[in-house]
């Protein structure tokens, strides 16, 4: 069943993607699907083990759940060190 | 937890954790350096996503309360664009005995590294620039 | 190594450490608190024996120079009368990164309150006073 | 064999002995022997063991030599902590 959801990149998905934002209609059930899904369409080979994730400004897990009208931060790797 | 576009202030920083009841005072700062494995450095560019950056930084400060028996403590970190030497994160514990403080300031300043939603794009000599550890995520940014 | 008997200024002596090479800065500082082992402290008075202190410091500096990858090390402690809150001791360092300024920082400290003759006397709000560490040697000390 | 060796105390050890300095002609071969005669000389307790000793300002053990001249400096002990 599909979802609106909005999709908001950062630092090099952003410059990836092309656009900090986007709203997309996609069938998926948690934040991994969510991931995977962008990860084809923008063509970025980043592995999900080192990104992040939050849902409407709270940090997440990849496997938490995904609703209608949810707003998917994706984080690429932080700087760290 | 403090996200800031203006220059960071050690002193006035480390003034406002005074109090009575501290023995102990731990800082650490981090600084912009010329060189990053092997690349000269021009200058560098902090991206905070704040509304996150805050939450978990005031979530990693209030696990080190938790965990340590300190008194106060405070984490600033720099957005925007920043020179060499000038102070990108600055971390300050105060406690009744050093032991804490130093073990807690460690907490904090390793967790601000790894969870916190900001990101670094370094600006080499040679005119390129990259987003660090994000090889695979950005390479187009040229 | 420096010893002084005038207010310890944590920023300018951080400012002396700056490096374009330095991307970690670790700072060390024990403030007089108002209490110890349980009694309210007024003042302190710390007697530094300057000629083996120097030295003995700046021995302990330059192990912690070799010991760890640090670029710079600096020590300063107070002699004399201090009141409540003043920084009675000041230790700073820098390096490319964390870990080591971390970590010589707290081996400095360590070495400079066990091997420096440098002794502390409290004076108490009731009243009477006392060399710390030094119950059995200076009983008359009232 | 008697010698002269100039004594300096230190914090709790000088208001013990109610004088910073003595130079006094005693028969000892080490620094040891120089915190033991003193400690009966003053009646302090203060284990040899938590204090440290210099001779002419370089810090010493107390199985160093001391000769005649010398300025043994008895440091009790410090603040720590």
């Amino acid at each position: 069943m599909s979802k609106r959801v909005t999709i908001r990149y950062f630092a090099g998905f952003r410059e990836n993607a092309g656009t900090g934002e986007e709203v997309l209609d996609i069938d998926v059930s948690n934040a991994g699907d969510v991931f995977r899904a962008l990860q084809h369409r923008h063509g970025s080979s980043e592995p999900l083990g080192h990104c992040k994730v939050a849902i409407n400004d709270e940090m997440a897990d990849w496997d938490s759940v995904v609703r209608d009208g949810d707003t998917v931060l994706l984080f690429p790797p932080v700087a760290g060190g | 937890m403090q996200i800031t576009s203006g220059e960071i202030r050690p002193d006035e920083l480390r003034t406002q954790l005074t109090n009575r009841a501290a023995g102990a005072y731990v800082s650490f700062e981090g600084w912009i350096r010329d060189l990053n494995e092997g690349q000269e450095v021009l200058r560098l560019e902090y991206e905070v996503y704040e509304p996150v950056a805050i939450t978990e930084g005031q979530n990693v400060i209030d696990e080190a309360v938790e965990k340590y028996p300190i008194l106060r403590a405070r984490c600033v970190h720099r957005s925007g664009l920043l020179e060499i030497g000038e102070c990108a994160v600055w971390v300050g514990v105060t406690s009744a005995h050093r032991d804490e403080a130093f073990a807690a300031c460690r907490y904090i300043i390793d967790q601000v590294k790894h969870r916190l939603p900001i990101w670094k794009k370094e600006h080499y000599v040679e005119g390129h620039s990259g987003w660090v550890n994000c090889e695979r995520c950005a390479s187009h940014a040229q």
